[in-house]
């Protein structure tokens, strides 16, 4: 049984269907990729899977379970987690405050649980750590990405969903993420990933989902679609 | 030549949609001529409504010649509070300290009460209030300008509590300046226009005396408002289709966005709020000569509560809207009034008159809830000269039912189009 | 206008200032200097309980809840009913029931008005404000809502409430005072009377504004609170249910506002009206704004700040002059300091 | 907390610094601003032909002299247009640049890069007037910026598109672009009440020059869709249209690409050196290098808010300090 | 449970309509009548009073009087105090008449200015309404006075006061009652020379009438003005804390209070538990069992005048049982000047010119006072009771 399975799903802004009957799955532990150009419906999907967005069809099942009628917040309690597109970093809460905002929904077992999980982001991003009490909303773009990640690994969610992590990163940074995704995803954590940089994320997944215009119309396992002529012309860049 | 393609769908949405645009839109499709043909006489119609007296829209415990007067009054006030809150943004809780200022600075030129009063001087009664009437727009500008250049740097909020504490301000000041303006006494005796003086009427028809129904002062005043009305809706109509409006609006949506682009954000709303002084001070003046007699209790907040639900009841940004809104802050109260029976049913009307500030609240909880945007929601037009363009684009729309290519609906489109392009917007006055 | 006009009206406006239109008297401010602090600091105290209900509010939802004023003025029938309910009748004079049991029945009075306020509140929320969020309603909208309900409140308490009560609470006229304690003074201050009420009311809103400042900058809730503040959907993203903590907005303003109308109607028996929240409310919104509006400690010390300015200036240039005094005040701070004297986010609110 | 010059330029625009209220002052918090359920009803958003409109902007080289109509420039191309010098800002205890000088020349594609944080932003509304360095001056065109207001930086011919996108998302495409013509209007209150010669014929421009730029951008025949319901790639056009329509002298791009991907990023590469190409002068910033690679003809280098670098985008490829710093060496040798 | 706190186990109940101040039993009492210097004068004899009922065999028909004033809103109490009297005579007279049923229309004004202007015009149209009962605050009246003048109606006020109303030559208006210029010059009189207080603070809130009054008053109070306590207060203020740190460091004998009860409830309230025993003396807004029941046992001693007469004992009962509650202050007044209405239509008066001269022609005895009017429209003799709560 996948950790996750979207049937059909579909959903509409006002009379524009943005996402028309996609279903797809990510099994537990998967590294799953959803590519698409430019308002194809990725983010809107992701909004979907968290419940930030309802469905007009289509149903959601997070680990066996049917969430598709679950509020938003409870999903986050039941294990799925999302960096949001946008980054959505709380512009007057210090860096600290903002990480410890990620762990809102969760009860650490101990203190000492609590400060590795801290210091395990600021291992991974160090500059966090030199801005412990910077306010958040005066952080540049990407330490505003990477303080939106860090986040999002605060609750150690069981799926976590990242929406165009690499956005707005500098070029080793980028790489960097990848590796921690990767790395995030050998520990355990099921991931989704949405990323325009098609190539470090396909490289990367198991799996991978072609959005066009708010349906599926390709999937298979990231390497394959790497080679994929058709994906290569139109989100690769080679002409 | 650009290809032109169908493929957005007909049935994308908009934020302000609905009964306004959609009557725009019927509107704008209609020809020039047709439009004169359906506004002047539905004008026409509304100001002869208090002749008309159709029975259930006639209010019975007070003179519907004079809720319509000042319901004209109002919805000047709503058409210049619209200017500073349904356009620019600015959210302004002291819009009756303008009114005020308009009332009072009739009343204390003219008034006998006044140390300031120039009627006996070398003003005829005449003349008076007609002389003071641009006065009092000048002077509402002005005090406009005063409150604007310090507190327009502030932002949303901020402003509403300064533009309330301003509302305050120029009440207290009238009640508190006693030697002056009589404070809670009040002024009498103010100037009102003099037209058409008969031996029953010495005073003229806009005399508070002339009470000979349905040609009362009150069906007088409120022609006078239909005639500014039209009047001040070309002037902001002209303006809204300008730089000017564009700009306010470019300044609710964003202001920091608006800035960079260039426009003089400070300077527009500056003039946003001089020219909804000024529209509200020609209102003040109306009031003042109506009623020929001021006081500050008139002018309290909740009147500023009221104007505002004038403007958001009836569809922030749209003229035509607030103007229905108006209609319905001033008409409401005064329905049940000295009713005894509606629709054959006996009612006691003034019981339920005295319920009235309960019903009203409800009803706006109610409204808000089943329409947010206001009763009368439409985009505003912020082009001068692009009324071939919007011909083009609705075409196209009525086209894309039909036909599912708006390309073919076109091809016959340019002939006549683009023959009305320029300056054929220039006499789209009015809105309407 | 000619120039012998203008002449005379500048000779008018100096004529109606120097006579007794303003007073600008000065020996009568320094001379109950420490008087007018103590009385402005007891109504600021009031003022500031009432606008932290604005200020949440406000940082939550970016609302101006016209109607807080109305909650306020339930809280006021609230404590009136619960006095009464323990038996202690309308009348002209002040009981006398010692200070422990004075104290408590303050308490026990204070807790029903708060009950009643804070349900009021969140109701108001449920009834009005929700279907509007729901719907997606621009931001004026909910402000005429929040008139409206100011109306709905104000006449309820105005004609429906008598007709439910058997004509005991609400009506056209105040309640019959039910004084609680006579004012005495306690002690002086530098020639000041510090009266019995005056303590009760500071040492209550201080406990109760340290008590919300803890309660929304360390705990749980209120952090929700401030995330919800300064970015919903990421909020809701992290866990924090939006629904939950705007309740709970409104319930801790609601509470606050109806212990600030315990206060206020132990210090004027007289004021328990169903129009007699109205001003109260103004007074508060624009401390609030004058604090830093969304901002908790700004909200509290902007109400200190107004309560004693307005007595200070009341003072110095006659009492008809109270409200311009405040507004004037409000108005010279906010253009040196724009976003209020401690600025704006909620989440600056430990700064 | 540390606070620049005026607390009120923390909420004033610093790309970096975008969280602001939602514009529209939508108080529906549930969502984001593009997030609405919004009313259903009707529509007259269909594409509109162009040439039924204005026929004489059926060929593209109208277009492009309606566009760059009263260019001065072309003759002095090389000569400098924007001088830094030795900018220094901080805020509170961290200096964000230090010290830091470059010139961009007129008519070149300036690229600005470095590692998150380095300051890149920072230098970018220290030109555009969001922030004053506390040390330093910023000389555009000859004068220096010192303290006007930021509408006349605009005018005087800087414009800048934002990180996330900012456009009147009420207004139409059309109606966008005719806002950002405002900084060469001079009509006011009693023109536009009166409908002067000049309002006539400055509104006429406008929409002239509006829809040239639309199509110029190549969404011309939106002009007549509400900026909200534009797809992101089309926004993104929209606003580097708006920001053109202002007649500048240096067009400002603060990371135009963002969620682009290859092939939309491709366009947009052609898009800025036809910009370039057109006269304009342009300075990007932009952590793709493929981008910044293809399209810039200099490249400066910000680390720690010091430039350590400057020079032809092969140079800087080449640059061990900045590989070092920035650019990394590349996982798989493709990308 | 609780037990009751009331120690003194009075009533105290309803919170409407009892003339009992709670549980002090305090109320208003009738003190002396006096006339514009002060000066006491016997009371007169109502045992002579018109009555509304006539003969019973007065013969009209299809004829209404109007009565406007506030019916809704903040002052609506004021308002119907009058509109019960006039109902009360209406109804006696028709049932007394059966050939004669006169309807009484009430116009709600709520005391808006704008409004009544709205208003009158109704009532002056509706050609069956011979004569007007108002309009009730002065206000209103200025703004309206021009529209009835014009109609030739007859505009008899029962209760407002403003001195400036008769100087406009409105011929058709009358006012049943003395202005502000008696009644603040009689107990300005009062207060130096029978109370024989020297310095006496005089506070206002900002209403026409109350400003209006507490001029007269401190002109004619003259040198014992106390021009360094005087002040001004607002319409709905609760909390009088700067004013009553005025007068606390004056040194006066009086406090003098221009206004209503809403506001003079809780200033004397204050003034007491701040210490300042002054006495306090104030005007017919403040005279209402009201103000007791607001101020309790702050209000005793306190002096309260009124241009109106007290309810005789009989007339309160009839008004208690046709409006249910206790007649308040202009009740009277109401009562008498839609008598002399009904008399001049009993007396077959089919117009409102003949209305309007049979007002200026007439001289007798009412309810409250006796009734005969100058050319201006002000009762020739005019009268001004001082009550005392106690
Ligand atoms: N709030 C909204 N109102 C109306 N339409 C919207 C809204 N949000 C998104 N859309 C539309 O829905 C479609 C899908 O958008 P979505 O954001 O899901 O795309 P995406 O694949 O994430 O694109 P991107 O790469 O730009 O992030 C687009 O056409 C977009 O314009
Ligand atoms: N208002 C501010 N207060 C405090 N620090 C600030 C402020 N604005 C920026 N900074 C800091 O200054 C540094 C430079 O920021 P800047 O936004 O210029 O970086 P950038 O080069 O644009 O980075 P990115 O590529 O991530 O967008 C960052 O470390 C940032 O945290
Ligand atoms: C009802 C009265 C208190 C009215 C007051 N006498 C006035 O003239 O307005
Ligand atoms: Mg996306
Ligand atoms: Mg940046």
């Amino acid at each position: 049984m996948p950790l996750l399975e979207l049937d059909n799903v579909s959903v509409a802004y006002g009379r524009i269907e943005a996402v028309r009957g996609v279903s797809l799955a990510v099994e537990e532990g998967e590294l799953v990729t959803l590519i698409g150009a430019n308002g194809a419906g990725k983010t809107t999907t992701m909004r979907a899977i968290s419940g930030i967005r309802p469905l007009s069809t289509g149903t959601v099942r997070f680990d066996g379970q049917d969430i598709t009628r679950m509020p938003a917040h409870k999903r986050v309690l039941a294990g799925v987690v999302q960096a949001p597109e946008g980054r959505g970093v709380f512009p007057g809460m210090t860096v600290m405050e903002n990480l410890e905002m990620g762990a809102y929904a969760r009860t650490f077992a101990s203190k000492a649980e609590h400060d590795e999980t801290v210091d395990r982001v600021f291992e991974l991003f160090p500059r966090l750590a030199e801005r412990k009490t910077q306010v958040g909303g005066t952080m540049s773009g990407g330490e505003q990405q990477m303080l939106a990640i860090g986040r999002a690994l605060m609750a150690r969610p069981k799926l976590l969903l990242l929406d165009e992590p690499s956005m707005g990163l500098a070029p080793m940074v980028i790489q960097q993420i990848f590796r921690i995704i990767s790395e995030i995803n050998a520990q355990g954590t099921t991931i989704l990933l949405v990323e325009q940089n098609a190539q470090q994320a396909l490289s990367r997944s198991d799996r991978a989902y072609i959005l066009e215009t708010g349906e599926v119309t390709t999937t298979g396992p990231g390497k394959d679609l790497l080679a994929d002529p058709a994906v290569k012309a139109a989100y690769l860049g080679v002409a | 030549m650009t290809t032109t393609t169908a493929s957005v769908p007909a049935g994308k949405n908009r934020p302000y949609s609905g009964t306004g645009d959609r009557l725009r839109l019927w509107w704008d499709a209609q020809a020039r001529p047709t439009q004169w043909l359906i506004g002047v006489p539905f004008i026409v119609f509304i100001a002869f409504l208090p002749v008309l007296r159709i029975p259930v829209l006639t209010t019975v415990g007070t003179d519907f010649g004079g809720v319509m007067a000042q319901f004209g009054m109002i919805a000047l006030v709503a058409i210049g509070l619209n200017v500073v809150v349904g356009s620019a943004g600015l959210l302004d809780l002291g819009y009756v300290g303008f009114y005020a200022i308009g009332a009072y600075t009739v009343a204390l030129l003219t008034s006998p009460d006044s140390p300031w009063n120039l009627t006996d001087q070398w003003l005829s009664q005449r003349w008076a209030w007609l002389f003071c009437v641009p006065i009092a727009i000048a002077i509402t500008a002005i005090s406009g300008l005063i409150l604007g250049s310090p507190t327009l740097r502030l932002r949303g909020d901020y402003l509403a509590i300064v533009t309330l504490g301003f509302g305050e301000i120029v009440r207290l000041l009238a009640d508190n300046l006693t030697t002056i303006t009589q404070g809670g006494r009040g002024l009498q005796g103010v100037a009102f226009p003099y037209f058409g003086g008969t031996d029953k009427n010495p005073d003229g028809v806009f005399s508070a005396g002339n009470s000979d129904a349905p040609w009362n002062s009150g069906l007088w005043w409120f022609w006078l408002s239909i005639v500014l009305i039209v009047i001040v809706l070309l002037v902001v109509g002209n303006l809204e289709r300008s730089r000017v409006g564009r700009a306010w609006i470019a300044i609710r949506e964003d202001e920091d966005a608006a800035e960079i682009m260039g426009v003089p954000t400070f300077k527009f709303k500056l003039w946003a709020f001089m020219i909804g002084a000024a529209i509200g001070g020609l209102s003040g003046a109306l009031y003042a000569g109506q009623v020929q007699f001021v006081v500050p209790t008139n002018f309290n907040v909740i009147n500023s509560m009221f104007f505002l639900c004038a403007v958001v009841l009836g569809g922030q940004g749209n003229k035509l809207g607030v103007i229905l809104g108006a209609f319905i802050i001033v008409y409401l109260p005064n329905f049940f009034q000295g009713r005894t029976s509606l629709f054959g049913i006996p009612i006691d009307g003034n019981d339920i008159a005295g319920y009235k500030y309960l019903f009203f609240g409800i009803a706006l909880i109610v409204l808000m809830i089943f329409r947010p945007q206001g009763l009368f929601p439409a985009r505003q037009k912020l082009l001068a000269y692009s009324r071939g363009l919007y011909q083009a684009a609705r075409r196209a729309a009525l086209g894309g039912d039909r036909a599912t290519s708006a390309a073919a609906v076109l091809a016959d489109g340019p002939a006549d189009a683009s023959s009305d392009v320029p300056g054929a917007g220039t006499k789209d006055g009015g809105d309407r | 206008m000619s120039a012998v006009l203008l002449h005379e009206a500048v000779g008018s406006v100096h004529a109606a200032i120097a006579t007794d239109v303003i007073d600008f008297d000065s020996h009568r401010l320094f001379s109950n200097f420490w008087a007018l602090t103590v009385e402005g600091l007891s109504y600021g105290a009031i003022y500031a309980l009432v606008a932290v209900g604005y200020t949440l509010v406000y940082g939550v939802l970016r609302l101006i809840n016209f109607a807080h004023s109305e909650i306020f003025m339930l809280g006021m029938f609230g404590q009136y009913a619960v006095l009464w309910g323990m038996g202690f009748l309308p009348r002209g004079n002040a009981y006398d029931e010692g200070i422990a049991l004075t104290v408590m029945y303050i308490g026990i009075a204070m807790l029903g008005g708060m009950l009643v306020s804070g349900g009021a509140a969140v109701g108001l929320e449920r009834v009005a404000y929700r279907p509007l969020r729901k719907r997606g309603a621009p931001s004026l909208t909910f402000l005429i809502t929040a008139i409206g309900a100011s109306f709905v409140l104000q006449e309820f308490v105005h004609f429906v409430l008598p007709l439910l009560t058997d004509h005991k609470f609400g009506g056209l006229n105040a309640q019959q005072p039910i004084r609680l304690v006579q004012e005495t003074t306690v002690f002086t201050f530098f020639g000041a009377d510090v009266t019995n009420v005056d303590l009760v009311i500071v040492v209550a809103a201080l406990v109760l504004a340290f008590a919300v400042d803890r309660f929304v900058n360390a705990t749980k809730f209120g952090r929700g609170i401030r995330a919800v503040a300064q970015d919903p959907v990421t909020a809701t993203l992290m866990g924090v249910s939006r629904e939950r903590i705007i309740m709970l907005t409104f319930l801790v303003g609601g509470l606050l506002a109806g212990a600030a109308a315990t206060l206020y109607t132990l210090k004027i028996p007289n004021a328990v009206i169903y129009s007699g929240g109205f001003i109260l409310g103004i007074k508060a919104f624009a401390a609030a704004v004058l604090g830093g509006i969304g901002n908790l400690r700004g909200a509290l010390l902007g109400g200190l700040l107004l309560g004693v300015m307005e007595l200070y200036g009341q003072a110095y240039f006659g009492p008809q002059w109270r409200d311009v005094v405040a507004f004037v005040v409000l108005v010279l701070v906010l253009l040196v300091r724009p976003t209020g004297i401690l600025g704006e986010s909620l989440g600056r609110a430990r700064a | 907390m540390s606070e620049p010059n005026s607390p009120d330029s923390l909420r004033a625009g610093a790309e970096s610094n975008e969280q602001f209220l939602s514009p529209d002052g939508s108080i529906s918090t549930s969502e984001d601003s593009r997030e609405q359920d919004l009313p259903d009803g009707e529509v007259i958003e269909v594409d509109v032909d162009l040439a039924s409109v204005n026929p004489d902007l059926a060929d593209a080289g109208t277009v492009a002299e309606i566009v760059a109509a009263d260019r001065e420039i072309r003759a002095e191309v090389g000569a400098p247009l924007l001088e830094m010098k030795s900018v220094t800002m901080q805020f509170g205890g961290l200096t964000a640049l230090d010290d830091v000088s470059f010139t961009i020349n007129r008519g070149e594609i300036l690229g600005l890069i470095g590692p998150n944080g380095a300051g890149k932003t920072t230098a970018f509304n220290a030109m555009t007037g969001v922030y004053r360095p506390s040390s330093g001056s910023v000389e555009f065109d000859g004068r220096a910026l010192g303290s006007i207001k930021r509408n006349e930086i605009t005018r005087r011919g800087i414009a800048r598109t934002f990180q996330n996108i900012r456009l009147f998302s009420d207004m139409t495409a059309l109606e966008n672009v005719v806002v950002g013509t405002d900084a060469r209007h001079r009509t006011s209150v009693p023109g536009a009440i009166l409908r002067l010669p000049r309002h006539r014929r400055e509104e006429k421009d406008a929409i002239d020059r509006g829809m040239a730029l639309l199509e110029f951008v190549g969404i011309g025949s939106r002009a007549t869709h509400q900026a909200r319901n534009l797809p992101y790639g089309d926004q993104r056009r929209l606003e580097i249209a708006r920001a053109l329509a202002t007649e500048p002298k240096l067009l400002c791009l603060d990371e135009p690409a963002a969620g682009f991907n290859p092939a939309e990023k491709e366009q947009l590469q052609d898009l800025i050196r036809k910009i370039r190409d057109d006269g304009f002068t342009v300075l990007l910033i932009e952590h793709d290098m493929r981008l910044v690679m293809g399209v810039t003809d200099r490249i400066v280098v910000l680390e720690f808010g010091r430039k350590i670098a400057e020079g032809l985008p092969q140079e800087i490829a080449q640059n061990p300090a900045v590989i070092a710093a920035y650019l990394g060496v590349p996982d798989d040798a493709t990308a | 449970g609780c037990s009751s706190k009331d120690d003194s186990g009075g009533g105290g109940g309803g919170a409407t309509g009892g003339s009992t101040g709670g549980s002090s039993a305090l109320s208003i009492q009738p003190l002396v009548q006096i006339d514009n210097t002060g000066k006491e004068v016997a009371a007169s004899d109502a045992s002579g009073a018109a009555d509304p009922a006539g003969d019973g065999s007065a013969k009209c028909s299809d004829v209404s009087l109007a009565m406007a004033g506030a019916l809704t809103g903040g002052n609506a109490a004021l308002g119907l105090n009058i509109y019960n009297g006039a109902k009360l005579a209406v109804d006696e007279h028709n049932k007394a008449n059966a050939d004669c049923q006169v309807t009484l229309k009430k116009f709600d004004t709520e005391g808006d200015p704008q409004k009544a202007t709205q208003v009158a015009p109704t009532i002056v149209s509706d050609k069956t309404v011979l004569g007007l009962l108002g309009p009730a605050f002065s206000g209103e009246t200025k703004a309206t006075g021009g529209i009835f003048k014009q109609a030739g109606l007859l505009s008899a006020t029962a209760s407002a006061t403003n001195p400036g109303l008769t100087t406009n030559g409105w011929s058709n208006f009358f006012r049943g009652l003395g202005n502000d210029n008696s009644q603040g010059a009689a107990i300005a009189k009062y207060m130096t020379d029978t109370l024989g207080y020297k310095k006496v603070c005089v506070v206002a809130d900002n209403q026409d009438y109350s400003v209006g009054l507490a001029d007269v008053v401190t002109k004619t109070l003259g040198s014992a003005a106390d021009k360094d306590c005087a002040a001004s207060v607002k319409q709905g203020d609760t909390d009088f804390s700067a004013t009553v740190q005025i007068v606390k460091s004056a040194q006066a004998d009086a406090v003098y209070y221009a206004g209503y009860y809403q506001e003079a409830a809780p200033f004397v309230s204050q003034l007491r538990s701040s210490g300042v025993t002054l006495p306090f003396i104030s005007d017919d807004g403040t005279n209402d069992p009201e103000f007791v029941k607001q101020a309790g046992d702050a209000s005793k001693d306190a002096y309260l005048t009124c241009p109106c007469g007290p309810a005789p004992s009989d007339f309160a009962t009839k008004y208690q049982a046709s409006a249910g509650k206790a007649p308040g202050v202009y009740s009277v007044e109401a009562y008498d000047l839609v008598t002399i209405m009904l008399k001049a239509i009993d007396s077959g008066v089919t117009d409102r010119a003949d209305m309007v001269k049979f007002f200026a022609g007439y001289d007798g005895q009412g309810v409250a006072k006796h009734y005969k009017w100058d050319s201006s429209g002000e009762l020739a003799s005019t009268t001004t009771w001082v009550y005392q709560v106690k």
